[in-house]
């Protein structure tokens, strides 16, 4: 018995009649941290969504924790342990920094993430509590995405596009602390455009193009050249 | 001859500048590449250019006059068209209807439904002509957004980001076909992710990052720079 | 003094129109449904109290007690089971909807209660003045009707901004799709949405309905009042609201004083004017 | 590859359109064999189909979701009354007259309303309307809010019974086939193509050459013309006209919105089958009062929840097909 | 052989206006019942009714009269309802040559609001009912026996066919209550369905009005009346015309409805009888509240009376299947009916032509017996009318 917190098998989603995901299969371990890859439009965001129930699939299962995610609200599946940080961050510009902490916890499910806690990881945002969300700076969103994710103690997150448009540097903190923050037992899957980096970070990935996988393994197991091959489907 | 001049754009949404300083200018017959990181505001550089987005600040001249006000409807009629980086196909209409409205309403077209039959087989989309734009794939989606920009008979063609998800032998038929634009003396702007696409037909590039221009030249030399490697190829400068 | 009166008498109205409008406001800004069955809810808060009075013999003010939760119950279970199935992008069919919503209810009401119109008897509270001025008079219950609208306004002005309703609902309102992920269920948040809106329909119904008579028609003509006080201050800020229906008052009361034919063209024409000018109204919190 | 051609008709909507044109013979022919009550409900259901067809073509096509149509129906009536009483004119002349005044008086309401979007041109529209019928209720040369009615002499003078209801009934009919014939061919020239273009996707449609603000406002102004007109004869059947009868929201707005979303908006064909299906039921329940009202209301919302297309809608996505073709289709 | 006679009923039965409408179904029921025997020229008359709601809309009212007309073939139309219902109706009946009666509608309204000339009157549509110099004599027995002092009366009109008639400067109150010492203070007219009456009340209070005047639909007066409390506003006499005709409305107002007084058209103590059934105005009235469970309003009679033409007609006509017959008949009606004698021959109650004048007297709700009751106080107008008691000032 594997420690597999998440299974997907065949999926298929379509967006009307045009098919984003034709068949994927994958599984991850807890605590493990799986990186997605894939260039513009491979489906890697419709995944999320269709993990979180934003979506639904048209076929394929999605077992959490061994239980089928099928028919349930996208409300249900967060109060399961699935938290995702959204592609373009997506906070709530009428709620203030804490407002969308305190939202994020909505759920209440327990755990080791406390408002105060994200406040020690991102000493930052304890200072702009007050502020609109969506004064901040980008980087400054990003953590409060990260951090609002993080509020419901979740067991799977899922970071879209995390270092998008970050600054370098930022990129470089939060992928110093990204450690820190996942902590034990916590899975994670991360699609990220810098692949270099994310392969860094990861302990496997998947590469998917236009709605398949193309390329799976071992993040180290791979060259360069053989990542960006599956990835442009050159 | 300068086609289009962008004096000291910015543009801020709330707190997030999107647009920095930015001045650029694009002789007639250029073909420019353009990139940079997600959000940089490439996007919004185009969107300022079209007329959907206006400036905080700054000006936008085309073809010898100052259209920074300028409605977007009125500088296509001038000749600026683009395509859309999300696609924004008519959902409701066929691909020959889509098509023909830019060839309607685009620049002077003396004969629109010829002009749109003539775009769609230039760009390969004939056998979907009584398809509705609604069940396209994505790439016919990306096709159709340069099909109908084509079909306004622009002089200045924005394309953004329209190689993505494209197989090699897909992006090679695309190259051609912006290769063919390219020789009718129109001049091309092209924003895209697909590097290796881009360094094969731009003459020059042009990196942006935070709204700001970062570097521009020759594409070999840009692409070398370390600042590029790091700032957009994620590989370290050394 | 006369002027004064006119303003006094016109800012006391504009209460009225303010509780017309705070439950559509509400539920414009967090749902961005158009609810045009709204003034006909009105009405049947008012036809809920008259029966509720009848039956026990409250005072009309203490068979709120009664009525505010009822009305509750049925926005909610409207909202679930009917409106939630339209909502989207398109504003039309929660339109059309309660389009629907508005004539049936009006025909239960005819055929309910006929087309007498009725009243809720106050007693001395109704008649009952404040003198101020000499020749200006502060009457109970246009008084109460001002207070009432403040304190509501006031109320969901703090439910909005200090409670954890009201961060569902701006989080719903900003971004359904992804407050779904943090775990709020939008169908039930908007079902709230749409209970607390009428629970302000109750309280503005009872007071509609002791200021003057009532029928089963009159839900339109009381509704635009309330559209107009939505849009006058901007859509989704309830002070707004309140400044919205003040101006709309006085400006009726302004008309009147030069020709009671010109009282209702008043307001309207303030209305116009003003968007003329501001077309997202006077102070707008969200675009 | 220069051999493919356009067309915009195929053989099933030519056929269609063929049995289309022999039912107007038919319907154009009713005085000669329908009597005189059925020839009044004739007349009727062509006011209303007209009058659907405008805010089809302004909600339907141009995403102007008004609800003041009501605005132009009474001054259509309004003006009307003025020209006969005032300007001595024929009833059936002050029609034209009507249709021109409307579309002037349109163009600064359209600078008004356009300021405003979606719910607000709604609530805009409305509000409007309200202004015309208390400014109408205000003048006290047309009856003030009293009414007024037409004198019977000047109805006697546009003939004997028969030839009186014959010319009205052809006057209605020449305005409703005319109203489809416009959103038809309007729908067919470029103003359509623009209209369906806005309707999908503004941003791109601007992008692509397509003036938003002058189409919209020329569509307002053509149905705004129209309605008036509509609106002049249908007073003119009425004999009477007071502010709340003119500019009854239920009896030109609500009825309508419901006649267009019941049968299909967005569609030509949509507010055919919602007119028909609206009297079919008036003359079956109207009799029923309040009940009638509620089934109506009740249909509506019914409409919304099963098939948000409309009637038309359900039977297009069924079978793909058209009476009145717009689009497009390359031959080769 | 048995020849048919189809009477069209024009009525609001739902809507506003639906007050004049209540007891239609009671009334027309027990009329068609009293026509079954009719004969006309000595063969069976077969009387059929057909009722049409106006959904108290005036567009429909003319829609429905044109389908009686058209559809149902109607020989004889009759309608009541105010304005709004009377006129429509009358108007397409002229124009399609079809008879016409219609009632509870003031004759100024009915006939000038619809372009009547005097000297030519109508072809086809005939009416009966009070008109404004009824009213307006009434009014002034009412003020005079009140004793106020002040002569200042604030008047209250709506822009609405009998606001206008009313408050009209020439042809209204104003010109007859002046040539009688009383000075009306009209702020102008208001929309109706009004809920602001303070810059009336203001006007009103400013010129020390202790008696009000006007014509008002329900809401409006209790909303004015519950303002003046409000605002200090506190006359001793208010006479309001329309607004105070159902007992449900005085009930509505609570204590605030004693005193009120109004113009009265009929009561059950009209000594008049039914010349179709030979109840008398009580027993109709009682019939009325034992079917209903409601008590008695003013309309019964007239409505009833509306029948009791038609019958008559139906009676006479040379030629029931010919308009032109029906019409004859119908103008040479000379009737004893349950409000009064009904002849559009030109006498003494003929002000126009097609027009014949009921008696009008004016009373006063009182709560002495908890129960609103409308008290006949002042008959000058119509010696016949018993006074059932004297009128009190208010407060
Ligand atoms: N709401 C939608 N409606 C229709 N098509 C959609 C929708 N969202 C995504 N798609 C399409 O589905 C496909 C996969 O999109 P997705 O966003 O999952 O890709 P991605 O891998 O996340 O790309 P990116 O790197 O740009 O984020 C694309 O073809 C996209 O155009
Ligand atoms: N209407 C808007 N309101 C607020 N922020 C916006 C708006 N449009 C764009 N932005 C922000 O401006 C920034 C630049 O966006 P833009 O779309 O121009 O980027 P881009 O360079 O085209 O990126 P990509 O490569 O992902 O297409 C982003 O952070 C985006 O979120
Ligand atoms: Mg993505
Ligand atoms: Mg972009």
């Amino acid at each position: 018995m594997s420690e597999s917190i998440l299974e997907v098998q065949n999926l298929e989603v379509f967006y009307g009649n045009a098919q984003a995901i034709h068949g994927i299969s994958l599984t991850i371990e807890q605590g493990e941290l799986l990186s997605l890859i894939g260039s513009n439009g491979a489906g890697k965001s419709t995944l999320f969504k269709s993990i979180c129930g934003m979506v639904r699939p048209r076929s394929g299962t999605i077992n959490f924790k061994g239980q089928t995610t099928a028919g349930l609200s996208p409300a249900r599946i967060t109060e399961m342990g699935i938290a995702m940080v959204p592609e373009g961050r997506r906070l709530f510009r009428s709620l203030s920094v804490e407002e969308n902490l305190i939202l994020g916890g909505y759920v209440r499910r327990p755990g080791p993430w406390t408002l105060q806690k994200v406040y020690d990881v991102f000493p930052i945002l304890k200072e702009r509590k007050d502020y609109p969300a969506t004064s901040l700076s980008g980087g400054q969103q990003q953590m409060v995405a990260i951090g609002r994710a993080l509020m419901s103690n979740p067991e799977l997150l899922l970071l879209d596009e995390l270092s998008l448009g970050l600054a370098p540097v930022v990129i470089k903190d939060i992928y110093e602390l990204l450690p820190k923050i996942l902590g034990e037992g916590m899975a994670t899957i991360l699609v990220e455009q810098d692949v270099t980096r994310a392969m860094q970070v990861s302990d496997h990935f998947v590469c998917m193009l236009e709605g398949r996988i193309s390329l799976s393994g071992q993040s180290d197991a791979f060259s360069h050249d053989e990542i960006s091959a599956a990835y442009f489907g050159t | 001859m300068t086609l289009l001049d962008l004096q000291d754009l910015q543009k801020s949404y709330g707190a997030l500048a999107v647009t920095q300083n930015f001045s650029m200018s694009v002789e007639q017959g250029d073909l420019v590449g353009i990139l940079g990181p997600n959000g940089a505001g490439k996007t919004t550089l185009f969107n300022q250019i079209t007329g959907t987005v206006k400036p905080d600040h700054g000006e936008v001249w085309f073809d010898g006059e100052m259209v920074t006000q300028m409605d977007a409807s009125k500088r296509c009629q001038m000749g600026i068209a683009r395509s859309f980086q999300v696609p924004h196909p008519f959902v409701g209409m066929t691909v020959y209807e889509n098509i023909l409205v830019g060839a309607t309403f685009g620049r002077s077209s003396f004969d629109p439904r010829k002009q749109a039959l003539e775009i769609m087989d230039k760009t390969g989309m004939d056998d979907k002509a009584n398809q509705l734009a609604g069940s396209l794939t994505l790439l016919d989606r990306k096709r159709l957004e340069m099909a109908r920009a084509l079909a306004a008979d622009p002089k200045l063609l924005l394309l953004d980001e329209i190689a993505g998800g494209l197989t090699d032998s897909e992006c090679v038929s695309l190259l051609n076909t912006i290769r063919e634009v390219h020789e009718t003396g129109v001049t091309i702007i092209w924003i895209e992710h697909v590097v290796h696409a881009l360094m094969s037909v731009a003459k020059r590039l042009v990196v942006v990052d935070f709204g700001r221009k970062v570097t521009e030249g020759d594409p070999e030399t840009v692409m070398n720079s370390p600042e590029v490697k790091s700032i957009y190829m994620g590989e370290d400068a050394a | 003094m006369e002027w004064i009166n006119v303003i006094v008498q016109g800012v006391l109205i504009g209460g009225l129109y303010a509780l017309f409008a705070a439950g559509l406001s509400l539920i414009f800004g967090v749902m961005r449904l158009v609810n045009i069955a709204h003034g006909d809810f009105i009405v049947g808060a008012a036809y809920l109290a008259m029966v509720t009075i009848t039956m026990t013999g409250l005072h009309p003010l203490l068979s709120l007690v009664i009525v505010v939760p009822l009305m509750a119950a049925i926005g909610y279970a409207i909202q679930l089971g009917l409106l939630n199935r339209v909502l989207g992008d398109d504003i039309l069919p929660p339109l059309i909807v309660t389009f629907g919503l508005s004539i049936i209810l009006q025909n239960v009401l005819l055929t309910t209660f006929s087309a007498d119109s009725q009243k809720l008897n106050a007693g001395a509270l109704e008649i009952g003045s404040i003198p101020v001025l000499p020749g200006v008079d502060i009457g109970y219950m246009p008084l109460l009707t001002f207070v009432a609208a403040v304190a509501i306004i006031a109320g969901l002005q703090f439910l909005f901004y200090r409670t954890s309703m009201g961060r569902a609902f701006r989080a719903t309102s900003d971004d359904g799709e992804i407050a779904q992920i943090m775990g709020l269920d939008n169908r039930k948040v908007f079902a709230w949405a749409m209970a607390l809106s009428m629970a302000v329909v109750a309280v503005a119904g009872v007071f509609l309905a002791i200021r003057a008579n009532f029928d089963p028609f009159m839900g339109p003509s009381r509704l635009i009042f309330g559209f107009e006080a939505v849009i006058i201050g901007g859509l989704g800020n309830l002070w707004g609201t309140l400044i919205g229906g003040i101006i709309l008052g006085v400006a009726q009361g302004i008309g009147a004083q030069i020709d009671p034919g010109w009282q209702l063209l008043a307001g309207h024409i303030a209305f116009l004017v003003i968007l003329a000018v501001k077309p997202r109204g006077l102070f707008p919190r969200i675009d | 590859m220069q051999h493919a051609t356009i067309t915009r008709s195929t053989q099933a909507s030519r056929i269609a359109g063929i049995l289309a044109l022999c039912f107007l013979v038919y319907i154009g022919a009713a005085p000669w064999w329908a009597g005189s009550a059925d020839l009044r409900l004739i007349t009727e259901i062509l006011f209303y189909l007209a009058l659907a067809s405008m805010w089809n073509l302004l909600a339907g096509y141009a995403g102007l979701i008004s609800v003041g149509q009501h605005a132009y129906v009474g001054l259509g009536g309004y003006l009307m009354f003025s020209c006969v009483l005032f300007l001595g004119m024929n009833p059936l002349w002050s029609i034209p007259v009507a249709g021109v005044a409307g579309a002037l008086i349109s163009i600064p309401v359209a600078w008004l309303v356009f300021r405003l979007k979606g719910p607000y041109f709604a609530i805009g529209t409305w509000v409007v309307a309200e202004v015309f019928r208390l400014s109408a209720a205000q003048m006290s040369s047309v009856g003030g809010g009293s009414g007024l009615s037409i004198p019977v002499a000047v109805m006697r003078d546009l003939g004997r019974k028969p030839d009186r209801e014959m010319l009205i009934y052809f006057t209605a009919f020449a305005l409703c086939v005319g109203a489809i014939l416009l959103v038809y061919f309007l729908l067919r020239s470029r103003v359509g193509l623009a209209l369906t273009a806005i309707r999908d996707n503004e941003v791109a449609s601007s992008s692509l050459g397509v003036k938003i603000g002058r189409i919209k406002l020329f569509v307002y102004v053509a149905a705004a013309a129209v309605t008036t007109m509509i609106g002049a004869l249908i007073f003119v059947t009425k004999l009477r006209i007071s502010p709340d009868a003119a500019f009854s929201v239920n009896d030109w707005t609500v009825f309508v919105i419901f006649i267009v979303v019941i049968g299909g908006i967005g569609t030509i064909e949509g507010p055919i089958i919602g007119t028909l299906l609206f009297f079919l039921l008036r003359e079956f329940l109207a009799d029923l009062g309040a009940i009638y009202l509620m089934i109506l209301g009740a249909m509506a919302i019914g409409i919304m929840l099963a098939a948000p297309k409309g009637l038309w809608g359900l039977l297009v996505s069924r079978y793909d097909f058209s009476i009145f073709p717009v689009g497009y289709r390359v031959r080769r | 052989q048995s020849s048919k006679f189809t009477i069209g009923f024009v009525n609001p039965a739902t809507g506003p206006l639906a007050g004049f409408g209540e007891s239609d179904q009671y009334i027309m029921d027990a009329a068609k019942a009293a026509m079954a025997g009719i004969e006309n020229n000595g063969s069976p008359v077969e009387i059929e009714i057909i009722y049409k709601d106006t959904q108290s809309n005036s567009n429909r009212a003319a829609e429905v009269a044109v389908e009686l007309i058209e559809r149902d073939g109607a020989n004889l139309i009759v309608a009541s309802g105010a304005p709004d219902t009377a006129n429509p109706v009358a108007d397409q009946c002229e124009l399609n040559e079809i008879p016409c009666v219609t009632t509870v509608a003031p004759w100024q309204p009915y006939f000038f609001g619809r372009n009547g000339n005097p000297a030519e009157g109508f072809e086809f549509s005939y009416h009966f009912f009070w008109g404004l110099e009824d009213v307006i004599a009434n009014f002034l027995n009412l003020w005079d026996d009140s004793g106020v002092s002040s002569k200042n009366v604030g008047g209250l009109f709506p822009n609405d066919a009998d606001g206008n008639a009313w408050g009209d400067p020439e042809l209204g109150l104003p010109k007859p209550l002046a040539a009688r010492g009383y000075n009306v203070i009209d702020p102008g007219r208001y929309q109706v369905m009004n809920n602001d009456f303070s810059s009336q009340i203001a006007a009103f209070k400013e010129a020390g009005c202790e008696i009000v005047t006007g014509n008002q639909i329900p809401p409006d007066f209790a909303t004015f009346w519950s303002q003046a409390a409000q605002q200090n506003f506190n006359p001793k006499v208010v006479t309001i015309g329309k607004a105070l005709l159902f007992p449900s409305v005085i009930e509505s107002l609570g204590e605030r409805g004693d005193g009120l007084t109004t113009e009265i058209w009929w009561t059950p103590s009209h000594p008049f009888a039914s010349s179709l059934t030979g109840e008398t105005a009580k027993q109709l009235a009682d019939g009325y509240t034992a079917a209903s469970g409601r008590p008695w309003t003013q309309p019964i009679g007239f409505v009833h009376a509306l029948f009791e033409i038609a019958a008559d007609v139906a009676k006479r006509s040379e030629a029931l299947d010919d308009p032109y017959a029906n019409t004859a008949a119908l103008a040479a009606t000379n009737l004893d009916t349950i409000v009064g004698n009904i002849a559009w021959n030109g006498g003494a109650k003929n002000p126009v032509k097609n027009v014949v004048r009921t008696p009008l007297v004016a009373g006063q709700w009182q709560l002495d017996s908890g129960a609103p009751e409308l008290v006949v106080t002042n008959n000058a107008e119509a010696p016949n009318i018993p006074v059932g008691g004297e009128m009190k000032l208010i407060g």
